[in-house]
């Protein structure tokens, strides 16, 4: 098992004949990913890596039975590319892009409420499930099948620890970089509420950073409602107060809350034990295994 | 990306919310011409990107000529938290029998606009949220809607703003919002909302930031950007695009993704290091910015080691590899220890690339940090 | 019993301190309506007719604990009046005012769609419970108790036929003025629904008129769903193709839905006998009793 | 409220929608000068408020100077469904190969906005909506969003608009509806938006119509409002701001509130008689409104009888009966017989102060109907 996306998972790229959408288009159906559709606007009927392109997303879910999106849109149109995925029936979205203005992201969330489609993203790297299928850009070679879960805010950070993972033989079922923007359509928690329905998940990452409350409303969630064991790691613990991190997220207000100490010590009150290094981290969950 | 005050006050009062009389001046001379035209008393305000002007003596209340000449003397020219003064605002001063607070930001945990409205105007409203955050009237705003009138008149009333100003508040704060939206801004206040003896409103301080990403739909706010930056490096760091925060330390880190950056910085604290800051060069990085990275950091006389973290997803190994070997060897000697460790995409085929006798090449995140320290150690220790 | 309003109901009226505002207020109170309170901007801390007023609904609702609202406000600045009651808790929204733009109340029936509370109107004459309580600006003294439900497009045509009701002994378990404009709060059905639910209503008068295709809908419903039996009245038999007669929504396309005929027919296929007088509608309802 | 084609057209011009180059002209002169500024051939448009003015004969193609001087004088002047053409506009002539239709209203039964794309344009539009809806795709509107620019070009592609233009018409309607809500439009269309031979697209017939109940909020669109009517009746219900309808009878017909004077015609013809008209006085009206209801009514030289039915609500019986006592006392004799039905509101106070030497008084609407019916009868057959 694993959650959200698996080898049934019917791919439409968003923007697929740009630069980036073409490569991690290829990308993708290397690693094995059901890619069924392309959708660029005034560029239906092109192929790309014999992919075929339409000019919306509601003729690719129609002709191609497309039940998930990747977004490679440019943020000046990526808003737009959300809100149209967002009117079909997709099960899920996922937005790679980088750069979205903060409002036009406020008006996709309100948008998402109305809607059963569930957006992991923007400025995220994706998600994977090991063997089955890739939606992003997660470089796929690292990831191994097994049984641990992850959720991370940041990019690379996720490839570190699951390097350190897999590097041990320890395994994953799903890993999902939720993004590092203010705004985004699934949460630590949204996350860590579908590892902990998930049978073969057996224990979970979960990679946090500075600012925000994200963590500490986590922290809780874990706390009253999850069986599965959860390891944390925090980013940012040197970062000053009040700069910010090149994620727009990651800014300490000084205010007590968002500080990486305020959420190793929510995560730890939670029974979370928190690595001071990535290796750590990877420890922790072999203990649990 | 902020605005001064003089740049968002004009906004303001282009918008319809009333402000004082001012004029902007670059010279002393220029200041005390200002201050004769809109009449003393004159509040002579620094324009920088600072927090806190006041408490550091960037605002100065000129009841005459005499005055107006020290005062602006003192300011202009003035370091103000690392930045120099360059230019003041010369307003007319208010006589006020209340300050208020109104402002609109984005609640990123609600994913919603949120006005804010208080009667504790005038002072450091981040130190009232603190203390007393129930001094603060809060309204979320459906971002597809907008601010409704009544919305904001309920969080005028919520505040206890007295009854004569109320509407007037409730209009400055409608007017706000749709500036918030229209302007694309992130954070937008007036603090203090000055009320005078008649019962006027005056919006006597201006905050105004503007999101970033969304700069190119905002053209003419993207001109009036005032590149001022702390120190060259951080003015380097805006010329190469970096995302570039300067600390304390003497390691420099370069890597790829906020996250991974922030946890190298963390680690190199976690092995007994400092480090020197912050950069990303983020996602998919070629060969050019590698080599500004490194010029970047080298320029940074506080460095003594640097450790060069690349986990590759988008960004390729043997690209990071090439730029690394490139900026090396335009050195004679390279200036200070370089530790490189890449993983992920094309990893291997970086590592063959690297040139031993330039850089230091570490598998593990964990040795490439411990040995940055060491060297930074040691070079410090020379 | 009755629909939607009794004795219970404890109203704010919205514009209160206006002409017509106060004026409905003291005949709502004769009536025996329970006026708790009113709510005007600016105006918090008066009295209009003994009845405190607020600044805003929301302190209306909390001081006075109100539960339905009535408002006179005029109509530019009755969407965000309607917004505001909408954004409270309370049960009944009764809109009065004539001439809200057709995009505004577009914009307040999508707030509607988000939220638990009722809205009647705008543009109509209010909602009435004999004996118990009127939220509106219908003529009190014409209606009487009893057991026939009353659900109307229009205002004095409502008084008509309720005036032949009361006429012949016939009282009224509630009845609703729905309004006439293009965009209303409370359908045709939707008052259906709920006398169809209500115990003491033995049979319904449905007035309605040309321009729209909500008789046609209602037929449909009834024909499905109702036992409570249903007379009909349909006024603009003579109105010609094209002219608007009025009310906004009364204008008859010419495309064979809307017309006068089509809703008769529609009716008369639900089982539903449609008089052709107001006097033959009370002749239907007391076959029915 | 209606535009013309011309005030649309600026509109949609402003807006950056691809119009023909044209000019208004209100003589032949003017007209012929028209056409030999914007170049032959030219369109000669009659600029009235009525449909269908191609069938109609109020637009012609003119392809010299002698054409457009004989079609503007054709068309100046003409009557087009009882309006005198005062107005052409003369329009450069499109070299198009294909018509499409573009537009935007309300859609009530959803109480939303909706989009609407075809690739029958330049045709009746309700026609083809009656006869083959599936030629006309829709896209319905969130009004608290508004058009999405990924709706628009759904909604055009669903239309099955030319590859080649497909962007374009998108971007046409993404700007019309702007121009809908901003400008608080009821409807706005183009029929047809013509494609040229190389795939340019042009608004060749503008329509755009005005909420009225808007009109408050949109003063630049008030002053544009062109009070033609149909005759003198319509305009002077205009002037006294009745809902006014002019039918075919001659029972005159005065009421309060839409529905119940609606019933009333249809008693009239239901008891064999001929509505004269369709007249609203509206709610709460007071003396003066039914004196100048009378006014109107007994200056419709159709009108055999009257027949006034008031249901009170906040209409006041007595305020009702003043005014006809005094309406009628200004007469030497009364023109036609009037009937008088009061219920309601101080209906009984109004029918003791009715005079009934002036007036008949009924107590029932039946009764009141049934003998303005026998009235109008007679004084038809005198």
């Amino acid at each position: 098992m694993s959650i959200l996306v698996d080898e049934n998972t019917r791919v439409v790229v968003q923007g697929i004949t740009g630069g980036e959408g073409k490569f991690h288009t290829e990308q993708m159906m290397e690693y094995g990913t059901n890619v069924v559709a392309g959708a660029v606007p005034g560029r239906g009927g092109q192929e790309v890596e014999g992919v075929p392109v339409y000019d919306t997303v509601d003729e690719a879910v129609e002709e191609e039975d497309a039940n998930a999106s990747v977004v490679f849109v440019p943020p000046a149109f990526a808003a737009d590319a959300l809100f149209e995925a967002l009117d079909t029936d997709l099960d899920l979205v996922v937005a790679i892009t980088e750069g979205i203005p903060t409002q036009d992201m406020a008006k996709v969330k309100k948008r998402l409420s109305e809607v059963d489609t569930r957006l992991i993203g923007p400025n995220c790297p994706g998600i994977i499930t090991p063997g089955e299928a890739k939606l992003g850009i997660l470089p796929g070679n690292i990831f191994a099948d097994g049984n641990v879960g992850l959720v991370s805010r940041s990019g690379t950070l996720t490839y570190q620890v699951v390097d350190n993972l897999t590097g041990r033989g320890v395994g994953q079922t799903t890993a999902i970089g939720i993004g590092g923007d203010p705004i985004i359509g699934t949460s630590f928690i949204d996350a860590l509420e579908l590892f902990e329905g998930d049978e073969e998940t057996e224990a979970v990452v979960m990679c946090g950073e500075i600012g925000g409350e994200d963590e500490e409303e986590a922290a809780a969630y874990i706390a009253e409602y999850m069986d599965t064991p959860v390891a944390g790691f925090i980013a940012g613990r040197t970062a000053p107060p009040g700069k910010r991190m090149g994620h727009a997220g990651a800014i300490v207000s000084g205010s007590g809350t968002g500080t990486a100490e305020s959420k190793i010590d929510a995560l730890n009150d939670a029974g979370v034990p928190v690595g001071d290094t990535p290796e750590e981290v990877a420890d922790h969950i072999e203990d649990f295994l | 990306m902020k605005l001064h005050e003089y740049q968002a006050k004009e906004i303001f009062a282009d918008a319809g919310i009333p402000v004082p009389e001012s004029r902007l001046a670059t010279s002393v001379d220029e200041a005390v011409d200002a201050a004769e035209e809109v009449g003393y008393p004159v509040a002579i305000k620094a324009q920088v990107h600072v927090g806190g002007r006041g408490k550091a003596g960037g605002i100065k209340i000129a009841s005459d000529g005499d005055e107006a000449r020290q005062y602006a003397d003192e300011i202009l020219g003035m370091d103000l938290k690392g930045y120099t003064v360059e230019q003041v605002l010369v307003e007319a001063g208010v006589d006020f029998t209340n300050e208020l607070y109104v402002g609109v930001t984005m609640d990123r945990g609600e994913g919603k606009p949120v006005a804010m409205v208080s009667t504790q105007g005038g002072v450091d409203i981040e130190a009232v949220a603190e203390e007393t955050p129930e001094a603060i009237a809060r309204e979320h705003v459906d971002p597809a809607f907008g601010l409704h009138p009544y919305q904001a008149r309920k969080v005028v009333f919520e505040a206890g703003i007295p009854r004569e100003v109320a509407m007037d508040v409730a209009s400055i704060l409608t007017t706000l919002y749709d500036l918030y939206e229209e302007r694309d801004a992130s954070d937008i206040e007036i603090n203090p909302v000055m009320i005078t003896s008649d019962d006027e409103v005056v919006a006597a301080d201006a905050v105004m930031n503007i999101d970033d990403d969304a700069l190119f739909r905002q053209p003419e706010l993207a001109e009036l950007e005032d590149e001022t930056y702390e120190d060259d490096l951080e003015r380097k760091a805006g010329e190469y695009g970096f995302d570039y925060v300067r600390l304390d330390g003497n390691v420099g880190i370069i890597g790829n993704g906020a996250g991974l950056v922030m946890t190298t910085l963390d680690l190199v604290d976690y092995y007994g290091g400092a480090p020197a800051n912050f950069l990303d060069i983020g996602g998919g990085a070629k060969a050019e910015r590698v080599t500004n990275a490194l010029d970047m950091v080298f320029s940074d006389s506080n460095v003594d080691a640097v450790v060069f973290n690349i986990f590759g997803g988008i960004t390729r190994g043997d690209e990071v590899a090439k730029g690394i070997n490139e900026a090396l060897e335009a050195f004679e000697e390279i200036p200070k220890p370089v530790v490189v460790r890449l993983a992920g995409t094309n990893a291997e085929e970086g590592r063959e690339i690297l040139n031993d006798e330039l850089v230091t090449v570490e598998e593990t995140l964990e040795d490439a940090v411990q040995r940055a320290v060491e060297y930074a150690d040691e070079v410090s220790n020379e």
